[in-house]
């Protein structure tokens, strides 16, 4: 038990940018990097789903933008029907996205590697079209609550109305998923998903539900998903289809292996990547189609000068700096 | 197994009559039939585009994300030909090139560095080439109303009263050709061999001699053309809009999953289905807003068709 | 005990097993025959990978073929695959202990077990290595250790001494052999080290293109000349 | 010689006056060209005087056709930069995602390009263009006067802001002169049109009303063409198919048969605004700055936003609220490039444009079919009841 | 005329697996190399093969150097390296690894083909086969026949007899003799060491990528203490 709770270095540093993101960043941060690190730190959720998904079980899963894309529906319908706080509206949408994860998990289950990819990847095609057709919920009457004109208003969770709070916020729920990723590794799931990587024939002799700690492992990948997609909602006020583009989950996962998938620092890197270098680039004064080649070209570079992801070379870099620390990702 | 082959085409047959017959109850035979053969035109385009993307994937294990973005590329660099008066062929010849050149320079210096990582990554890299290629367009040329047009649109057949351009049909005869072709270098040639060899496990093909470098180049160069000609019928026949000649390569993924990835009569006839059945979505009130979902919903089922009663066994391949 | 009856597996026209039936009853066991004979197969049948076109099976009277691979790993059935499979980021006690990890049994009997298992199999010293730094023959141990606790009815080996040079596969051989006197379990090996099964095996199996051709005692089995010239070759080897 | 703000030829030395604007740029459209003729117009007013003295600072963001961009933008613009107001906005989604930011900001939007509901119904935007619904109506309109239409399938996007509004307004005009109308819908994420023509096709209209981007209308009208219909139906399209490029585009088959409203007064029209815009785009802005009806708009917007800064009280240039009312209080506002007046109004809605031209498409352009017209449908009442009470009619 | 390795070293994963290894195969010559589980013998033959980065040391075969080719220049120049692990083109038939195999020959490919579905009639019944679905010692002969296909001048073979039945281990080693016979030069791993050194012409013990023993398989063979010695340094 004392290694459930045992804190590893990379974990004190896990700890401590989430303070240093909670307690300081907001702070320093003007409107425009507000929204930029709110953005980003609902991505990072989502992320970490892709990310653990891949590192843990070597699953692809290609529909993560679309899960967020589901989470913040629901989150929006919710609002817009009911009056529950914002909370409620997020651990439903966490928690219906999660079964929705798993849904989707149940045909795919039979498959992995590319064809598993391949399939998710139709599952963000497929939401990216209802999305586009249907739109996101802005207040309208109805099962898709649609209204044309100006939307009504999102609550945003009490203890956080103004856009520094929602920021704490949303980097609080960030570290929380992490949390639970973290938690899941060093448990019996953990374990499971580490031989199923290996290899599936080779969980089953030994007794692992394959198809119990697969769907687990989708299900978890669509709570972060669905929480990110209604903290985002969140931040926004309403959600728009342009967002969740099947390109955009392919992106997230290329992203989430270029940062490094093994890490927390890979996921914070990638949701950087993703969110913080337009940000920089648009203020930079760089065209946008520019910078669309720019970050393709970073994108390709990455992929080939950094097998384990940039946080990875940045850790092997820090490793060499200070010799005899036997650092184990947390 | 010969019979359950053939289960399988009746099996497709079966569906494909009960989708039309059910869409296209009540209809007017004539919009049926519109209906058909503008799926048949969108279908050859989703089967061209999923061939070049089963072609290469065979022959390098590089699932082509870039193939819509070359194109687009090629297409727009048709047009623009086309637009400083130079000769029309002249265009087209063009676009073939740029979209090759575009794909051999990725397939040449890029993947070689990419070859020993997983598939799913070596897929989703070439996404980032795409994003540089349509930035790339986007950048050279500013949006505006453009269009292509091939002198066989202005001949054509008139078949139960509907207007057929000589373009369709030779495009649908294209796909047809070009799977013949393909299917026939494959099993026959050396090269096709050897590009077979690579496709299933390129360190042992390089350990048994086979010369990566050059055949990797020419599995590239037949996509890069491949990709060329299909920017330029979508271009034709659909509209020429970088964005949506790029992001073409999802519904040809669905189309290349019929197959397998593998068989490429299936890819064909799987996209040729995907784009009829989705025009006749267009008939049913309640399916027509969401329409182009039916190659992703499709590919799905045909997915989970082939793998069903399968049990997961060794190893971590697919 | 272990009943195999009438077990034929098809793969579309090759017919890799055809009506095999054989009753183990041996703590120790041999499966050889010819490559290609059907031995993997057969585990493949036992450990629930294939499905066979008919047959039965069962361990202790229990029968195995309707349950799912991992219940059959809860019911007791170990087996390790021609390559070992050892989670490279879990380490050599974690590798073992996922293998109970679905018992109720308390958390601290769980880790008493695989201690001691790992110790029978020496590598006590090494349970906090990662499985990415063992070397091959430390990942076989750990493979064997795994095979060894939660209290295992039917242990099946596939080919554990390939690329073993002869002290290693020796040493594996005694290991093998400790197997029923520390668990209770029955033991079933697929080697094309003679020796080896010669030396741990008291009854063998042999097949050829997916028919038993023989079964009994090993060492008569070994003389039997259909099996020398199916699989031997000649007298000696 | 150009004219701008207050002309006097100084340039303007003062504390600058920050006034933001957004455009979207990025696949799949660049709708940059309000805000650049905006900035050639503030560059020509800070080099003739400024805003009594005082330079505009006139600072533009991109969003990207990005939601989160364009709420980034806003935040940037609205939020960390204390600008008085929003001008020349150009963009297919900046306005749905902001239009509660502005409202909460309290800073007036006099936006140029819009194309959904959230333009024209929301208290603090008001834009000089008019938008697909009320182009289309007067596209419609055109058609049941003259060419006889009696069904119109509007072929919209399946939007709710956009395609799905603006046809149902068609419909509304359709019933209420006695007519019919099918709204069509593509899907945005659609590649092929062909199916969304042919179910108009089948849909029994007369008249086929091209509510579309100018790239997917392309597309539809080749499609047209394959199936040789042109003579089947009549072609009608609000103003994104009046650009330059069409005609050439569309290629010799169409010219003659397409009719398209325009909301802005066409090139050829060429009135002193009309040339002023010019002149100023050629001598304060880029030589690739479009001259197209999108840029029309940003420089009609940003003069009439000069207009109603130097009518008011030069203590209260900085103070957001202040210019916000100014805006507000503008009425009785005209300009050559506009059928009729421009005014803002203290409403929940706002839609000053409602007039335009017809042109047709012919060979190396456009030709005008119909001069200055107003829009006749129920859809207007409240915007008449307002111009009443402002006193414009 | 022979193939020379001087001085080699090969690293995997970062971490040097071999070095400072000589070695020397004549044409007709059989180099067993021995060492025990995780001595380096594999990486030695992915070294050679050009599967991993050697570096240091040099490699040449009848005075052309080698040393920093790639895997496809290594086997056309006439070293056909079978690696452990009987790796197979899983998704082609038989037949379609067998000719992939040979389709670097100039001519002769049909009656290589022949000569290998002879010494192998286990894969001439299973020609349409897709290799991957074969059985763990069918994958190793068409593994060994890739390598035959190439009528190669030195063959480097790892864990020849791993997975093999008796008997096919048996008409493998008359094979060996024959391809001696031919003039063939070759580098033998092999876990049954009584069978290697009885073909062998020399020896050589690897132990943590080091050459421990070098001589004449002889001496092994008449010393089995001396094998030990090598093997594990007591
Ligand atoms: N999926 C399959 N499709 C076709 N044939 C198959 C398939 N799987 C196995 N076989 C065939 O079934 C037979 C039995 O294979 P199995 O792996 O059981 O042999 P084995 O006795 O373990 O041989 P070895 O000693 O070489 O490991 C082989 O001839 C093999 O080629
Ligand atoms: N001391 C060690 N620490 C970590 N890994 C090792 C060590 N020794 C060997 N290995 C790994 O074990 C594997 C087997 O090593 P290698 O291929 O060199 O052995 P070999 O001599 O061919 O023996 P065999 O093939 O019989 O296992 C290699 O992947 C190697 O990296
Ligand atoms: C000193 C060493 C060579 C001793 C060695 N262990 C042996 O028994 O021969
Ligand atoms: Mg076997
Ligand atoms: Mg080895």
């Amino acid at each position: 038990m004392r290694q459930l709770f045992h804190v590893t270095p990379s974990g004190w540093a896990g700890l401590g940018t989430a303070a240093f993101g909670i307690l300081i960043l907001p702070s320093l941060s003007n409107s425009y990097w507000l929204s930029v690190f709110t953005s980003m730190g609902c991505f990072l959720l989502a992320i970490a789903g892709v990310a653990f998904m891949y590192a843990r079980l070597g699953m692809v899963s290609l529909t993560q933008v679309g899960l967020m894309g589901v989470g913040g529906w629901i989150a929006l319908r919710l609002n817009h029907a009911f009056d529950f706080p914002f909370e409620v509206n997020l651990a439903l949408a966490a928690t219906a996205t999660m079964i929705f994860g798993w849904i989707l998990a149940l045909p795919a289950l039979r498959m992995r590697g590319l064809y598993l990819a391949l399939v998710t990847l139709m599952a963000a095609g497929g939401l990216e079209i209802i999305f586009a057709t249907f739109q996101f919920p802005n207040g309208g009457a109805g099962f898709w609550g649609v209204q044309t004109g100006s939307g009504a208003a999102f609550r945003r969770p009490w203890i956080a109305q103004s856009a520094q709070a929602y920021l704490r916020y949303v980097i609080a729920c960030a570290l929380l998923g992490f949390l639970c990723i973290e938690l899941h590794r060093r448990l019996q799931p953990g374990r499971a998903w580490a031989l199923i990587r290996r290899s599936e024939a080779a969980a089953m002799a030994a007794g692992v539900n394959v198809t119990l700690y697969k769907t687990w492992a989708f299900g978890i990948a669509g709570l972060l998903g669905g929480a990110a997609g209604a903290l985002l909602a969140g931040s926004l006020g309403l959600l728009d289809d342009g967002t969740f583009r099947a390109s955009e989950s392919v992106m997230i996962f290329a992203l989430a292996v270029v940062g490094g998938a093994h890490s927390w620092q890979g996921a914070l890197v990638a949701a950087a990547l993703y969110k913080v270098l337009p940000a920089v680039l648009n203020i930079w004064g760089v065209d946008a189609n520019l910078s669309f080649v720019i970050f393709g070209a970073g994108l390709l570079h990455a992929v080939i000068t950094a097998p384990q992801g940039i946080a990875g070379q940045l850790l092997d870099g820090l490793r060499r700096l200070s010799p005899k620390r036997e650092a184990r990702d947390a | 197994m010969r019979l359950a082959r053939y289960g399988n085409w009746l099996l497709w047959a079966l569906l494909m009559a009960a989708v039309i017959g059910v869409l296209g109850w009540g209809g007017r035979p004539q919009m049926v039939g519109l209906f058909i053969a503008s799926g048949l035109a969108v279908g050859s385009l989703y089967a061209l585009a999923g061939i070049g993307i089963v072609v290469l994937y065979r022959a390098t294990g590089v699932l082509n994300f870039a193939g819509g973005a070359a194109g687009a590329a090629g297409a727009m660099t048709a047009w623009q030909l086309t637009a400083w008066g130079f000769w029309e062929p002249l265009g087209w010849l063009a676009c073939l090139l740029v979209a090759t050149a575009i794909t051999l320079f990725y397939g040449r210096l890029i993947a070689p560095r990419l070859a020993w990582r997983e598939t799913v990554v070596k897929a989703v890299a070439t996404l980032g080439f795409a994003l540089i290629i349509l930035g790339a367009i986007s950048f050279l040329w500013a949006d505006d109303p453009r269009s292509i047009s091939l002198p066989t649109d202005a001949v054509g057949v008139r078949l139960l009263g509907m207007r057929i351009t000589a373009t369709r049909l030779l495009l649908f005869a294209a796909s047809i050709g070009i799977v013949i072709g393909i299917w026939l270098f494959l099993a026959r040639t050396t090269i096709g061999l050897q590009m077979r060899a690579l496709a299933s496990d390129r360190d042992l093909a390089a350990l048994m001699g086979i010369p990566i470098l050059r055949v990797e180049t020419i599995a590239w160069a037949i996509a890069g053309l491949l990709a060329g000609f299909t920017g330029l019928m979508f271009a034709d026949l659909i509209r020429l809009e970088p964005s949506v000649i790029t992001f073409m390569v999802i519904p040809g993924i669905a189309a290349a999953i019929c197959g397998r990835l593998e068989n490429l009569v299936v890819v064909l006839i799987g996209g040729l289905s995907m784009g009829v059945i989705e025009n006749m979505l267009t008939m049913s009130p309640v399916l027509r807003g969401v329409r182009p979902i039916a190659p992703f919903v499709i590919a799905a089922l045909v997915l989970l068709y082939y793998q069903r009663g399968q049990r997961l066994t060794f190893g971590g391949r697919d | 005990m272990l009943e195999i009856e009438d077990v034929t597996v098809r793969f579309g026209g090759v017919v890799a097993l055809s009506a095999v039936s054989v009753r183990f009853d041996k703590p120790v066991n041999g499966i050889i025959g010819p490559n290609g004979a059907g031995k993997t197969t057969l585990m493949n049948v036992l450990s629930g990978f294939v499905r066979p076109a008919s047959g039965r099976v069962s361990g202790d009277g229990e029968a195995l073929l309707p349950l799912a691979p991992h219940r059959r790993a809860h019911w007791g059935l170990r087996r390790s695959f021609q390559k070992e499979e050892i989670a490279d980021d879990l380490t050599v006690f974690e590798n073992v202990l996922v293998q109970i990890d679905h018992s109720r049994s308390p958390a601290r009997s769980k880790t008493a077990e695989v201690e001691a298992m790992l110790a029978l199999v020496g590598m006590a010293d090494r349970a906090g290595k990662i499985g990415a730094a063992l070397s091959g023959f430390e990942r076989r141990l750990t493979d064997v250790a795994k095979c060894l606790v939660g209290r295992p009815r039917l242990v099946m080996f596939d080919e554990p001494a390939g690329g073993m040079s002869v002290d290693e596969s020796r040493q594996l051989g005694a290991l093998i052999r400790q197997i029923h006197g520390a668990t209770g379990a029955q033991v079933l090996v697929i080697d094309h080290d003679v020796e080896l099964i010669r030396t741990i095996c008291e009854d063998t199996l042999v097949l050829d293109f997916g028919r038993r051709i023989a079964f009994g005692p090993t060492a008569e089995v070994l003389d039997d000349p259909r099996v020398k010239a199916a699989y031997l070759g000649t007298e000696e080897v | 010689e150009v004219s701008c703000g207050m002309n006097t030829g100084q340039a303007a030395t003062g504390a600058p006056i920050l006034v933001g604007g957004i455009y979207g740029n990025a696949a799949p459209g660049d709708w940059s060209s309000s805000t650049d003729s905006a900035a050639a117009y503030f560059a020509c007013v800070n080099a003739n005087g400024g805003i009594n003295g005082r330079p505009v600072d006139y600072r533009v963001e991109n969003d990207q056709w990005n939601p989160e961009a364009a709420a980034q933008a806003a935040a940037r613009l609205v939020n960390d930069t204390p600008t008085v107001a929003m001008v020349g906005n150009g963009s297919f989604i900046e306005m749905a995602v902001n239009a509660n930011t502005y409202e909460a900001a309290g800073i007036m939007v006099m936006a140029s390009a819009c194309a959904i509901s959230e333009c024209f119904e929301t208290p603090n935007i008001v834009s000089t263009n008019q938008g697909p619904l009320s182009s289309n109506l007067g596209a419609a309109q055109y058609a049941v006067e003259e060419l006889g239409t009696r069904h119109v399938a509007c072929i919209g996007l399946n939007i709710p802001n956009n395609g799905i509004w603006s046809c149902q307004a068609v419909q509304d005009f359709m019933r209420a002169r006695g007519g019919e109308a099918t709204a069509v819908l593509i899907n945005p994420g659609a590649p092929d049109v062909n199916s969304a023509l042919l179910e108009a096709m089948a849909s029994g209209a007369d008249t086929i009303l091209i509510n579309q981007p100018a790239g997917i209308a392309l597309a539809i009208l080749s499609a047209a063409e394959e199936q040789d219909l042109r003579d089947q139906f009549n072609w009608i399209a609000p103003t994104p198919l009046y650009d330059q490029s069409v005609p050439a585009a569309v290629g010799a088959y169409w010219w003659g048969h397409i009719y398209v409203n325009a909301e802005l007064a066409p090139l050829e029209v060429n009135g002193p605004d009309a040339q002023n815009w010019i002149a100023v785009l050629d001598q304060y802005g880029r030589a690739d700055d479009p001259r197209d009806s999108f840029g029309q708009a940003g420089y009609l917007s940003a003069r009439f936003f000069t207009e109603a800064m130097l009518a008011m009280d030069p203590a209260q240039l900085d103070d957001r609220a202040a210019v916000g009312a100014a805006i507000r209080g503008i009425t009785g506002y005209t300009s050559d490039l506009m059928c009729g007046p421009y005014y803002v109004g203290d409403a929940d809605f706002h839609m000053p444009n409602h007039a335009g031209y017809m042109v047709k498409v012919v060979e190396g352009g456009f030709e005008i079919v119909r001069e200055c017209y107003e829009y006749d449908s129920p859809y207007f009442e409240p915007h008449i009841a307002l111009e009443t009470q402002l006193g414009l009619r | 005329m022979a193939f020379v390795v001087t001085d080699l070293a090969v690293t995997k994963g970062g971490r040097a697996a071999v070095s400072g290894v000589s070695l020397r195969i004549e044409p007709g010559q059989v180099v067993a190399v021995l060492g025990a589980n995780g001595a380096g013998k594999s990486e030695l033959v992915l070294g050679l093969a050009g599967m991993l980065p050697v570096t240091a040391g040099s490699v040449a075969v009848d005075d052309q150097p080698l040393t920093g080719r790639g895997p496809d220049a290594i086997r056309r120049a006439g070293i056909a390296a079978v690696p452990e692990g009987h790796r197979v083109l899983a998704r082609l038939s038989v037949d379609d690894n067998l000719r992939a195999a040979g389709s670097i020959l100039p001519r002769g490919l049909d009656e290589t083909l022949a000569d290998t579905y002879a010494l192998f009639p286990e894969l001439a019944e299973r020609k349409k086969q897709l290799a991957g679905t074969m059985s763990g010692g069918q994958q190793q002969m068409l593994a060994l026949g890739h390598a035959l296909m190439a009528r190669p001048r030195y063959m480097l073979i790892d864990e020849m007899s791993l997975g093999l039945a008796p008997l096919v281990v048996r008409r493998l080693m008359g094979f060996v003799e024959g391809l001696k016979a031919r003039g063939v030069g070759i580098l033998l791993i092999e876990q049954f060491t009584s069978l290697a050194l009885g073909v062998a012409d020399t020896a050589l013990v690897l132990r943590s990528g080091k050459l421990r023993f070098a001589g004449p398989a002889q001496t092994l063979r008449d010393d089995p203490q001396a094998l030990d010695r090598a093997y594990f340094g007591h």
